[in-house]
């Protein structure tokens, strides 16, 4: 049984890596996305119902969302100014 | 600093860091042997004191309530900050391209979003109301129903979105949620306990109705969590959805 | 190899915190560093998580197993639960500033972005 | 007031700002300037009330109040519990009174961000109190995050230029970590004694040092450390103070960063007084050796910067700096060293940093060149200014004075005087630079000042264009920080009240009884207060060095080459300069640095 939750553990370290290595930011949102997930199931593994609900919903819904939403404001603003010039 | 030499420099001395870690670590008890006795004592004695099965709930917003107060108003501060940063300077709305509305997703798509977003407020409001019996509480029961309206969003319901999120009633919800919290504190204060301390009658372990001022407070939390996160995240979007080009 | 389960999610939760610091000590986007730091932020989770694990024992939800049976640490969760807002806040208002920052000079590499020299 | 009376109003500094906040931010919308700023002037105003009646009521007897009412169980603390000691009360009456004394400075006139401003300087005030008070190292933890969430905001509320958002961002990046830090120091603790009281954890811990409890230390001082900006933790300060309105940068330099000295005190007080028992010296060693540094490129940074904020942030480092060697010297005398000179430090440094707000308001700069001469007819605010100078120099009639000649008692008796040296290093550079801002702006005296690329930034004013005047309402907070610090030497009546408070704050035999049975044992003997010749000496020297540094830079043309020492330091510091770069990964990996040589010190000096 523990072996399982070694695993587990093994798995996020690899991952967390993994998401700091990825430059390109969009790709980050996915890994991070994802570590959210494998996070939370690590909570419930180890008898953390409660931080593993929160955990599901913030770190592997809100937090990749407002990351996507501060990134789409971002290239939102590049395109409109970009485009003004243009018109300029 | 030149990157390679920060790396370089960084490896030396955050990999003495890690192993000054590893070392601290070889005097921790074994992984799986917790000791206690905080928890111990805790999980012994909240369900005959505070007729709540979820120790963890308890704990949050009964025996450290204070620090769930801190956390709370963490909250309120970073939406508070988040409000301010992104506020709007000098924009001109451009006329015509208003709010982006055409239907792009099928009609069953958008329709199929409904049942959907039933479906989350009823799951958040389970959550909530059973926070002291079952993993939930007002946290994660305001993330959840915060997520519903992004749901509209995605379906491309975009006025409708914004009609829900740009609310101004939504910043006096946040704040009487954190407020209310306070105000829970208080009362037990004027009544001559100390802040904070369970006033309300205890009920029968097990009902939704029970552990007195647990529920109450989950429930302001509830309120509190639901509105930041939708002011926050509105707050990001408010420039996409309403077309709005910068001034500079 | 027993020794070194028993050490493992502390060693994991060290090895977290190094990843978040590396990443923010290399990083070319804001955004990349905001991520960093969510990174850094879950070695605590780890930590917390490991410390308040008991071979055994169960969630600490009185709801449907006996009293007194051997539970896990609630505190541990609690103290996690708050960690999780800290979270989530910190990123809000990073990432407020970095969007914030990119309207105003249109950069996000820190690199560029460097007026307060000296 | 009885005592009783005194207890129930324990929770309240932290309360009733934070009710207030969320009657503002909620109503935000509906109300006016002129209101909002009333009510948040109200809003600290009662706070102050209300800690000034603790402070009283802690005189008499020190009290420990359960949240929740859960008491003690034997040896295992079930809730959260405040401390109300003179010395927590008299920080959380610090606090309201700086916050009190920005609200009025920035009445109607600052940019408050559509009213977001007064609601954020509420929580920061909640949070500064619930950090003095509490016991609970978690609870500690949550208003370190509180009062970091809150400067961040604030930081960032000029928000028309880039630089504050950078300056920002660097603040808030490395506060974050200093928070993880602490709490990763919080779980190994906990995992060893289970327990989250610091008395119960202190009490848990003995005198155990293996690597385990070192690490964990390192962890926590290392984390408060980046908030008390010491060397090498200090970099984001200066960046996080020029760019934060001037009415924040008076809480930011008056208490926040010493507030992360207090937490240092009282872990090495409370939790750790055992552990190091044995190696007094080594710790000694090491925190002096922290201190010197700090007060060393802390100065230097200060007397060679010309932007007048960051030349006030690079004084606060300095000034920390002597504060941690208060600390390192430790014992009775040396915690009553530290607070003394931070009372009068938070209202010296606040006087200061509202004069400079009057300046940046009247004339519209920020910079020491743009000022040059232009602050002729601002009589009584440069008459301020210098005063705060002398103050930062130690001179004989003000407080710092008197904390110095606290340190220099207690070093003498641990056999290191020498520390008084670096005192007079920093204070007189602080002093010196300060002065030749005040003789180049108020004077207009020598040759043109120096500048740099840094100078230039924050230079669009916080106040609205239209209004140049000053008001009574300005002048008032600024003259009352000055004369605080006056007013307090000629009542020294306090003084004894305030060293019997520290001994029995430092001293642990003290402080378990009052935490786990709530009432207080016979604590220490009170110490009497320092003769203060020496000091009184010292303060004078420093000043008179200072009063030549600064002609030397201000009267540069007129001297001969090998005297310009001042204008040699100002140009000079090239290498130092080059460590505040402004970026991000830099900081981070001079954080790593300090908390890896640090830690390495500790394993290698204790076990």
């Amino acid at each position: 049984m523990i072996w399982v939750g070694a695993g587990l553990l093994i798995l996020v370290a690899v991952t967390g890596f993994g998401v700091v290595r990825t430059r390109d930011v969009t790709g980050q949102v996915i890994a991070i996305s994802f570590y959210g997930v494998l996070m939370s199931l690590v909570f419930f593994f180890f008898q953390a119902p409660d931080v593993a609900l929160s955990q599901i919903t913030v770190g592997a819904v809100a937090l990749p969302l407002m990351i996507m939403l501060a990134i789409s404001r971002m290239k939102y603003r590049t395109v409109r100014m970009r485009k003004r010039e243009r018109d300029a | 600093m030149r990157e390679t030499l920060r790396v370089r420099l960084f490896f030396v001395f955050g990999g003495i860091f890690f192993l000054l870690f590893c070392s601290a670590a070889r005097n921790l008890p074994p992984w799986g042997s917790y000791r206690g006795p905080y928890g111990d004592v805790i999980a012994r004695v909240s369900v005959y004191e505070r007729h709540a099965t979820d120790v963890v709930n308890a704990i949050n917003y009964d025996y450290r309530a204070m620090d769930t107060l801190g956390e709370e108003f963490i909250l309120f501060t970073a939406v508070l900050g988040v409000l301010m940063l992104l506020r709007r300077e000098q924009v001109k709305v451009n006329e015509g391209e208003k709010i982006d509305d055409r239907i792009r997703l099928s009609l069953t798509a958008r329709a199929s979003a409904m049942p959907a977003l039933l479906v989350t407020v009823v799951f958040g409001f389970y959550i909530g109301l059973h926070g002291q019996l079952t993993p939930g509480g007002g946290f994660q029961a305001g993330v959840i129903l915060a997520s519903a309206p992004f749901l509209l969003y995605v379906c491309e319901n975009t006025e409708s979105f914004r009609r829900v999120t740009s609310h101004r009633a939504l910043e006096v919800i946040e704040a009487a949620g954190a407020g209310g919290y306070a105000v829970i504190g208080l009362a037990a204060l004027a009544l001559g306990v100390p802040f904070l301390t369970n006033f309300l009658p205890l009920g029968t372990t097990g009902d939704v109705f029970s552990s007195g001022t647990i529920a109450l407070i989950s429930a302001c939390v509830g309120f509190e969590v639901t509105a930041a996160f939708l002011l926050a995240g509105y707050a990001y979007l408010q420039e996409i959805i309403a077309g709005e080009t910068p001034e500079e | 190899m027993p020794h070194l389960l028993h050490l493992l999610p502390y060693l994991v939760a060290a090895w977290l915190f190094f990843c978040g610091l590396y990443g923010l000590v290399s990083s070319r986007h804001l955004v990349h560093s905001v991520i960093c730091l969510a990174i850094l932020q879950s070695s605590t989770y780890i930590l917390l998580l490991g410390i308040g694990y008991r071979v055994g024992g169960v969630a600490p939800i009185f709801a449907d197993i006996a009293p007194g049976t051997v539970t896990v640490d609630p505190v541990v969760q609690a103290l996690m639960l708050t960690d999780v807002v800290v979270e989530a806040v910190v990123v809000a208002l990073l990432l407020a500033m970095v969007v914030k920052a990119h309207e105003k000079s249109g950069t996000v590499s820190p690199d560029e972005l460097r007026t307060l020299r000296g | 007031m009885t005592a009783n009376q005194a207890f129930s109003l324990t929770p309240l500094p932290v309360v009733v700002p934070m009710a207030g906040a969320a009657v503002m931010a909620g109503l935000r919308k509906w109300l006016s300037r002129a209101t909002v700023d009333s009510l948040g002037i109200l809003f600290s105003a009662i706070t102050l009330a209300v800690s000034i009646c603790l402070l009283s009521g802690a005189v008499h007897a020190p009290m420990v109040y359960w949240f929740g009412n859960w008491h003690p169980r034997g040896s295992v603390i079930l809730g959260i519990g405040f401390v109300v000691d003179p010395v927590s009360a008299g920080l959380t009456v610090l606090a309201s009174s700086l916050t009190l004394l920005s609200l009025v400075f920035s009445w109607r006139l600052v940019e408050s961000g559509s009213n977001h401003f007064q609601p954020l300087m509420l929580i920061f005030l909640a949070a500064m109190c619930g950090f003095s008070l509490t016991v609970d190292i978690f609870n500690l933890f949550v208003f370190f995050e509180l009062m970091s969430t809150a400067a961040f905001a604030l930081c960032g509320l000029k928000t028309a230029e880039p630089a504050p958002l950078q300056g920002s961002f660097n603040f808030a990046v490395t506060n974050t970590i200093a928070a993880f830090l602490i709490l990763t120091g919080i779980a190994l603790l906990y995992a060893v004694t289970g327990a989250l009281n610091m008395a119960q954890i202190g009490l848990s811990l003995g005198g155990r040092h293996d690597s385990l409890v070192l690490f964990a230390f390192t962890l926590l001082t290392c984390g408060f450390f980046i908030k008390a900006a010491i060397v090498p933790f200090h970099l984001w300060l200066p960046d996080a103070h020029a760019v934060a309105p001037t009415s924040v940068c008076v809480l930011f330099s008056g208490l926040m960063v010493e507030l992360g000295l207090v937490a240092v005190a009282r872990l090495r007080f409370l939790v750790f007084a055992q552990t190091f028992l044995s190696h007094e010296p080594q710790l000694r060693a090491v925190l002096f050796g922290l201190g010197t540094l700090t007060i060393v490129i802390g100065g230097l940074m200060c007397y060679g910067e010309h932007h007048l904020k960051r030349m006030l942030a690079y004084s606060t480092i300095c000034h920390s700096g002597i504060m941690l060697l208060a600390i390192g010297a430790g014992g009775a005398i040396g915690f009553s060293a530290l607070m003394i000179y931070l009372v009068a430090h938070a209202f010296i440094k606040g006087g200061l940093f509202l004069g400079s707000g009057i300046l940046l308001h009247r004339l519209r700069g920020i910079g020491e060149k743009t000022l040059f001469g232009k602050g002729r007819s601002l009589r009584w605010t440069g008459l301020l200014w210098f005063l705060g100078a002398a103050g930062l120099a130690a001179a004989p009639p003000f407080l710092t004075m008197t904390g110095e000649a606290n340190l220099f008692h207690q070093a003498s008796d641990v056999g290191s005087s020498w520390i008084s040296w670096a005192c007079l290093l920093g204070g007189s550079l602080t002093c010196a630079a300060v002065l030749r801002v005040g003789m180049h702006t108020f004077f207009g005296w020598g040759t043109e000042p120096i500048t740099d690329e840094a100078a230039s930034i924050g230079e669009l004013p916080e106040t609205d264009a239209g209004d140049r005047r000053i008001f009574w309402y300005q002048y008032l907070p600024t003259a009352i920080c000055m004369a605080v610090p006056l007013a307090l030497v000629l009542r020294p009546g306090w003084l004894r009240v305030a060293s019997e408070a520290c001994a029995r704050f430092a001293s642990q035999a003290y402080m378990l009884p009052l935490v786990y049975k709530g009432m207080a044992s016979s604590g220490p003997a009170p110490v009497l207060s320092v003769a203060n010749a020496d000091a009184m000496w010292h303060g004078t020297v420093a000043l008179v060095l200072a009063v030549l540094l600064a002609c030397s830079s201000v009267f540069r043309s007129r001297i001969r080459r090998p005297l310009r020492l001042g204008a040699f330091l100002e140009r000079r510091l090239t290498p130092l300069r080059a460590m505040q770069s402004g970026h991000p990964g830099d900081y981070v990996l001079w954080l790593t640095i300090g908390v890896a040589t640090i830690g390495l010190a500790n394993v290698l000096l204790f076990s």
